[in-house]
């Protein structure tokens, strides 16, 4: 009888520190060949992590690899490449300046001829594209492509470069459904062709349709294995966390109709850097007192341009045309400082880059935008006792972890970070809440705190303007949606008004 | 007497001929994603490096050569301290200033008892023309070799996506330390064009600031290399311009106070980058230490 | 405890370093130490100098960080205390009959009001334009150099005088001398640098406009979404900036000479830069920074006295070594062991 | 060589060019080096690095009991004046400034003499009559000389232009040939075909254009005729290198006396240059009407303006 063959890869004791944190705390991880292989696990379990190492994009610390049952001893970037191991990575390894086919031709990687022959490349690709159902216009700036064109991009990267290993690390979070959907056909096709798929994501739906086994990480080592056909959502959920989860949840119905808080008329925001169509047009559409106004879409669909505009109004940069009126005010000049004293909280989409100072203190960032107010300064001097008596009671009630208000911010998880800023900003009483993407980057229990916590400001009264792109929590806190594609809003419907089909449609501009 | 118009522009090429080698030298390492502020004193090594040569082979074009060698060396100090050692850019390039101003004189006078000088050369030992056209011809190679090579595919990733070069098995720091040499010897020939062609020897101060003008021109150009030395052209023009208007009178009063004749270049830039409108934005991961586990 | 180390261990390095390029010029390297000390520390009045030196290198040096701290580079300071110094000298020398403490505070006010203003310029330019600080400032230092030119030889040149300078300031503007220092000039100037470093520091941390400034250089697009006007702020860090170089004029204008020379800038501004960094921006660096660079100076007037083969540029050299050492924190970790925080 | 006990010890300080600026510190330096072959005297050289560096420099040599300590420039004017003040016993000498102290010995030059001189000589070899003028910086001095050059050419030739520049706008002016090459460079092309050349050491720019654009050029303080033998008209003289080793040999003969000592077309401690070097381009006939020239302004028949004289 023959051996079984080998696994395409096999991780054995994979151990990865970052400074004191452990990211990976002995990685096993097997992977059949000719196989779509599911890595699920909460943000920061070490997915991520453990990819990298097996791309030779970071040295281990200890552990071994083995591709088809060779050990392989020195982990490189190119020796993966020569070893046909190729991934998509979370974060798009594009450059924006350049155009989709010289981000192909840096992927070719080196010992190839000096000139670069772009004709030649284009002609091939187009036969390589076209063979894999993946359209591509060439010669665009990656700029001025939608993410799910970047994406397609990083996928011919990989096929153009001959990986029969292909790692690809929640693909999906740009994707509409309909994309992901294709996406799936693409990696079944690709499957069947012989290569081997490792799909890392923390959606457990998408894992069950497309897997055919499961490994679950949980605090940097692998804590279950499953084969897709054998287990259950709830299942893995446990295996993810570690306790029982509740997986669908929906808010009660707000007070509809309430006195206004936002009026959005005719909004709009030229295109930049040669691209064809404004990135913001006739957007127009109003929030009452105790209603959350969820706006569905596509990341890049101009949801954070939105958010820029109603903070920005003032600035060219955020807003070519329109109005927007807030609390009743009419606030197109006013200055962000003016239009946040209105009783405006907002939760940025990318709060690293948007919400905190990673190298401050804990309470300099629970000031932060609030210094001005009357209990935290007297006559321009800040008052660090009132600060810190208010950042502890603020940090305590949110359950921010660990509670020490000297650390550094950037310290904190992504979900302690999340809870810190909406004990910020949530603790102002605003009249007007807007939050990004509130749940991004935060593991199932926090975002149950964080939509409870956005529920109950809506009940107090004040309106939420929430973004996200994802469906399930717009469908579970929404009051009304609206549905954003490419820079305009192209449906709306009320609580249940629509079916997760029929938004995933609309959100593709369908 | 030439024609006037003639005169201003061949002064013109000539005083932009080092700012053009300056702020080519600037591109290769900040098109890389390395700050470069240690163009002053590259030009400063590379004048002293190319007048010492010039003196002692009596070959212009051995100075010329050493001039480019004199960069290198700077610049590969430069390498190790913010590629090796991960020094802080702004402050490894202040140092290198400070450090060539101060080295030079130095060695003058170690090598010739002279404070601050080398010995005069002779115009046979002088690089005089070559200089002028040599940054252009530069200018156009680098446009050329950012555009259609694969090693300018590179040079741009690791200024701009440094990850995907590194995911495309290129070393980044392998493709930055080219760039930062190469940007030393180059910016080392603009001191050798002041040192062998604006000038008959090295001394003390030569470069006189023109590695920040380089640096701004280079922001001025958007980080680009062609329209970087056309800005080189417009410093070069105000000052020659600066120099045929001292003395001008307005209608039959006295001169207007030279003072104010030659701060026009300094306004002039000013007012035109004022105009010019609009952020310049540098390549992304400028002055980032690239560190596969300090990256995300 | 090693990290606290480290710096000194740098300098230290950067001094040995300076001391093997003495070897090579033929010097005796523990000489050239000797009287790099003993000119800079020895005497009432060599240690006088060493902080008449730093003196100003505190002013400029916070000048330089207050801008770094708000994500500006302030290349600048050097036009700055020109047209600080330029200013209290001629308020001094058109009122010259005014007395002590309110010519004082006349004089200094508009050094800091004119450093101001000139600070403020790459400030407005940048918010209101776009233009980049680097360029602005570089250029702003000519033209600052232009104008205190001007007004010393046709508008307030001192006809008592063959040297460019401007009249000098009535005698109830300046500001004596301390005995102590033997005819150094070190007097109030210097208690001032002192203050003014430590409130400075003081209002970057406990004042709502120095967070806002912090919060600026530290996240500019937290500092946006937080309410936070930058191109206000970006104006304020720099007029700030300017008016701390500006405050140059006190040690210079009123405590030294008594009027404004267009050359009596030992580089302050450009030194400033390096001063700020090797202090790491903060006030307590800045003013060991600043004593290390008016030392280094003091003493390298010396050596050019005390040896034959080395000249005054050697002060520049011990400068960058140090300066160069201190940032080579790569360098050091192989030394300590120390792995570098990520990000 | 080593100092023995009875060495005469004389501490020259140089201004910021430097004893190497082939000018007016090089003249210093190559008196008192002339004093030092010559006299046996011990001598110390030293250049300030900055305006704030000559009060330690001049007050370390009074505490270390040097005999003669000597200023080159008006920079140091007042330093010398205090530290004169504070170390009665010492003696000093300056270059270029009057410092009234008994213990002070001032050295000053009319240099609008000679330059009126070389202004003349410039326009005589001057078919076209345009002469320049490049100056290093906008500075009292530098207009002595510009003033007097200019109305020495205007005396020689009353249709004589004058073409002024000036270098820079920082000290960095007076170190900057590059610039000066420029400035040398655009004049000539606008047909000026004599330059004087008062800059420091940015002049070797002036120099170097002389030379590629085959024109003329004067030099200044020091003899410099041979930097680019057959381009250098002539070289107004400014002999400080005299006027520091007579000081050194007075002091050293126990013969110090304080004043101030004028250095002029009289005394030739002010001159232009004749030798081997521009013999070519400066011929007998000219250097006739020149000495012809000196014996006018002597005899007060010529009157030479004098910038420092002038209300400002
Ligand atoms: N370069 C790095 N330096 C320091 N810590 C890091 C680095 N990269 C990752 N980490 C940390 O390692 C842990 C694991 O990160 P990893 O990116 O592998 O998580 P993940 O499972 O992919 O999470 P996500 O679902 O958010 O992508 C996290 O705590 C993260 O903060
Ligand atoms: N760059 C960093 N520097 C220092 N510590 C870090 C860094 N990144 C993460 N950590 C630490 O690593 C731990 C894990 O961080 P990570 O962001 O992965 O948390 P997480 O598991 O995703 O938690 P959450 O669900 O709250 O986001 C945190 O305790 C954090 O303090
Ligand atoms: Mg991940
Ligand atoms: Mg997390």
């Amino acid at each position: 009888m023959a051996l079984p063959p080998p696994p395409a890869v096999e991780l054995r004791a994979l151990t990865k520190r970052f400074g004191g944190l452990l990211a990976n705390a002995g990685v096993d991880l097997r992977v059949a060949a000719g196989t779509i292989h599911g890595v699920i696990g909460e943000n920061g379990a070490g997915k991520s992590t453990a990819m990298k190492l097996l791309l030779g994009l970071l040295p281990a610390d200890a552990g071994q690899i083995f591709i088809r049952g060779e050990r392989w001893a020195r982990p490189s970037p190119a020796g993966a490449r020569a070893l046909g191991l190729g991934m998509v990575h979370q974060h798009f390894l594009l450059a924006d300046p350049y155009t989709a086919l010289d981000n192909l031709l840096l992927a070719e990687g080196p010992g190839r001829p000096l000139l670069l022959r772009r004709d030649a490349a284009r002609a091939e690709l187009r036969a390589l594209a076209q063979r894999h159902g993946l359209e591509m216009d060439w010669d665009a700036p990656v700029a001025s492509l939608p993410v799910g064109v970047r994406q397609r991009l990083e996928i011919l990267k990989l096929l153009a470069g001959r990986a029969e290993i292909l790692v690809l690390d929640e693909p999906t979070a740009v994707l509409t459904p309909l994309e992901t959907g294709r996406l799936f056909e693409q990696l079944r096709r690709l499957r069947d062709e012989g290569k081997t798929v490792i799909l890392v994501t923390h959606k457990l739906r998408e894992v069950m349709a497309v897997t055919d086994q499961i490994s679950v990480f949980r605090a940097g080592r692998v804590t279950g294995e499953r084969r897709t056909s054998e287990t259950t959502p709830e299942e893995l959920a446990q295996l993810m966390v570690g306790r029982p989860v509740a997986l669908r949840w929906a808010a009660a119905p707000g007070l509809a109709g309430g006195e206004e808080r936002l009026a959005v008329a005719d909004l709009g925001l030229a295109a930049v850097g040669g691209a064809a169509r404004p990135r913001l047009s006739g957007i127009t559409f109003s929030v009452g007192a105790g209603e959350i106004v969820g706006v569905a879409g596509v990341e890049g669909n101009g949801q954070s341009e939105l958010i820029q505009a109603l903070l920005h109004p003032c600035d060219r940069r955020c807003r070519t045309g329109g109005t927007v009126r807030i609390l009743g005010r009419e606030v197109t000049r006013w200055s962000p400082r003016a239009i946040r004293d209105l009783g405006v909280g907002v939760v940025p989409e990318d709060r690293l880059r948007e919400g905190l100072l990673p190298a401050r203190p804990l309470w300099e960032n629970f000031l932060l935008g609030r210094q001005r107010e009357p209990a935290f300064q007297r006559g321009g001097l800040l008052r660090p006792a009132a600060v810190a008596a208010a950042a502890a009671r603020a940090v305590a009630d949110y359950d921010v972890r660990p509670p020490a208000l000297g650390q550094a911010a950037g310290a904190l998880s992504g979900g302690n970070q999340q809870k810190l800023i909406l004990a910020r900003e949530l603790g102002r009483a605003p009249r007007l809440i807007l939050a990004a993407q509130p749940t991004r980057g935060v593991d199932v229990g926090a975002i149950e705190d964080i939509h409870q916590r956005l529920v109950r400001a809506r009940d107090a009264g004040a309106g939420v303007l929430l973004v996200s792109s994802e469906l399930e929590e717009i469908r579970a806190l929404a009051d009304r949606t609206l549905v954003m594609f490419d820079g305009r809003i192209v449906a709306e419907y009320p609580r249940g008004g629509a079916t997760e089909r029929e938004l995933g449609l609309k959100m593709g501009g369908a | 007497m030439l024609s006037a118009g003639w005169q201003l522009a061949a002064a013109t090429l000539r005083g932009a001929a080092p700012l053009v080698y300056g702020t080519l030298g600037g591109w290769c390492a900040e098109r890389a994603g390395v700050v470069n502020l240690a163009l002053e004193g590259l030009l400063l090594s590379g004048a002293f490096a190319a007048a010492v040569v010039a003196h002692t082979t009596h070959s212009a074009w051995l100075g010329a050569l050493a001039g480019g060698l004199g960069g290198l060396a700077l610049a590969a100090v430069y390498g190790l301290l913010v590629l090796r050692w991960r020094a802080n850019q702004i402050v490894a390039g202040m140092g290198l200033n400070l450090l060539a101003a101060g080295l030079t004189p130095v060695l003058c006078k170690m090598l010739y008892d002279d404070t601050g000088r080398t010995p005069s050369l002779t115009l046979a030992e002088r690089w005089q023309v070559a200089p002028l056209y040599g940054c252009w011809l530069l200018v156009a190679v680098a446009w050329f070799v950012a555009r259609y090579t694969r090693w300018g595919l590179w040079h741009g990733f690791a200024g701009e996506q440094p990850a995907a070069l590194d995911a495309a098995g290129v070393g980044v720091n392998r493709v930055r330390w080219v760039a930062v040499l190469t940007g030393g010897v180059v910016a080392g020939w603009g001191g050798a064009a002041l040192s062998l062609g604006a000038s008959s020897c090295f001394s003390r101060d030569l470069a006189a600031g023109r590695g920040y003008m380089a640096l701004a021109a280079l922001i001025f150009g958007r980080w680009r290399p062609v329209p970087a030395a056309l800005a080189c052209l417009l410093f070069g023009f105000c000052e020659a311009a600066q120099d045929r208007l001292q003395g001008v009178r307005f209608g039959s009063g006295e001169p207007v106070p030279v003072q104010f004749i030659q701060i026009l270049p300094y306004v002039v830039t000013i007012l035109v980058l004022a105009g010019w409108a609009g952020a310049a934005r540098p390549p992304r991961a400028l002055g980032t230490v690239f560190s596969r586990e300090g990256n995300h | 405890m090693t990290n606290r180390l480290q710096p000194i261990f740098a300098v230290a390095v950067g001094l040995a370093l300076g001391l093997v390029v003495t070897a090579l010029a033929g010097e005796n390297p523990l000489h050239v130490l000797a009287v790099l000390a003993r000119g800079a520390f020895g005497t009432r009045y060599g240690l006088g100098l060493t902080l008449a030196y730093a003196t100003p290198l505190v002013f400029t040096g916070l000048s330089v960080a207050v801008a770094f701290r708000a994500g500006l580079f302030n290349v600048g300071a050097e036009g700055q205390l020109t047209m600080g110094a330029l200013a209290a000298a001629a308020v001094g020398a058109v009122w010259p009959g005014w007395g002590a403490p309110g010519a004082w505070l006349a004089a200094g006010t508009a050094a800091v009001a004119a450093g101001m203003a000139w600070g403020a310029v790459p400030g407005v330019l940048r918010a209101w334009r776009g233009s980049h600080e680097v360029i602005n400032t570089i250029m702003l230092n000519f033209i600052a150099a232009g104008l205190a030119n001007y007004v010393t030889m046709y508008v307030l040149r001192n006809p008592a005088s063959q040297n460019p300078e401007t009249r000098p300031v009535g005698p109830g503007y300046m500001l004596a001398p301390w005995a102590w220092f033997a005819g150094a000039p070190v007097g109030w100037g210097l208690p001032l640098a002192i203050g003014v470093a430590v409130a400075v520091g003081w209002w970057l941390e406990r004042s709502v406009t120095g967070l806002e400034l912090r919060a600026l250089g530290e996240n500019e697009p937290a500092a946006r979404a937080a309410g936070i006007n930058a191109g206000r702020v970006r104006v304020l860090a720099f007029a700030l900036a300017g008016g701390l170089a500006g405050l140059v004029a006190v040690p210079e204008v009123l405590g030294n000479t008594g009027r404004f020379r267009p050359a009596f800038s030992a580089q302050y501004g450009f030194l400033g830069i390096a001063v700020a960094l090797l202090g790491r921006n903060r006030p307590g660096g800045i003013l060991a920074a600043a004593l290390l660079f008016g030392a280094l100076q003091k003493g390298a007037t010396d050596l050019d006295m005390e040896t034959d083969h080395v000249t005054r540029e050697l002060a520049l050299v011990f400068q960058a070594l140090i300066i160069l050492a201190v940032a080579a924190e790569g360098a050091w970790e192989m030394v300590f062991r120390r792995r570098a925080r990520p990000c | 060589a080593t100092a023995g006990a009875a060495e005469f010890r004389v501490g020259l300080v140089l201004d910021r060019g430097g004893k190497d600026d082939k000018s007016f510190n090089s003249s210093a330096f190559l008196g008192a080096t002339e004093a030092k072959t010559k006299l046996g005297i011990a001598l110390k050289v030293v250049e300030a690095p900055d305006d704030n560096a000559f009060e330690p420099m001049i007050r370390g040599m009074a505490e270390k009991r040097f005999d003669l300590i000597i200023g080159i420039g008006f920079a140091q004017q007042e330093v010398i004046q205090k530290v004169a003040l504070q170390f009665p016993d010492r003696h000093f000498a300056i270059v270029d400034a009057r410092v009234a102290e008994p213990n002070v010995r001032s050295l000053v030059f009319a240099e609008h003499e000679g330059a009126f001189v070389v202004g003349a000589i410039a326009a005589w070899s001057s078919p076209g009559g345009k002469v320049g003028f490049v100056g290093g910086m906008d500075v009292p001095l530098i207009h002595r000389f510009a003033l007097a050059y200019e109305a020495g050419a205007k005396h020689a030739n009353p249709r004589a232009v004058v073409t002024t520049s000036f270098v820079g706008l920082t000290s960095a002016a007076w170190n900057n040939p590059p610039r000066a090459h420029e400035l040398a460079v655009s004049q000539y092309d606008s047909g000026v075909e004599v330059i004087f050349a008062a800059a420091g050491a940015s002049g070797l720019g002036v120099f170097d254009a002389a030379e590629e654009k085959k024109k003329l050029v004067i030099g200044v303080d020091a003899n410099q005729d041979g930097l680019k033998p057959g381009r250098v008209l002539t070289s107004m003289l400014k002999r400080v290198d005299q006027a520091v080793y007579a000081s050194i040999a007075e002091a050293q003969a126990g013969r110090f006396a304080g004043g101030v000592r004028e250095f002029g077309l009289a005394n030739q401690g002010v001159d232009y240059s004749t030798d081997q070097y521009n013999a070519q381009v400066l011929p007998a006939a000219l250097r006739q009407r020149a000495d012809a020239l000196k014996a006018e302004i002597l005899a007060g028949r010529v009157q030479v303006p004098d910038y420092y004289q002038r209300k400002p």
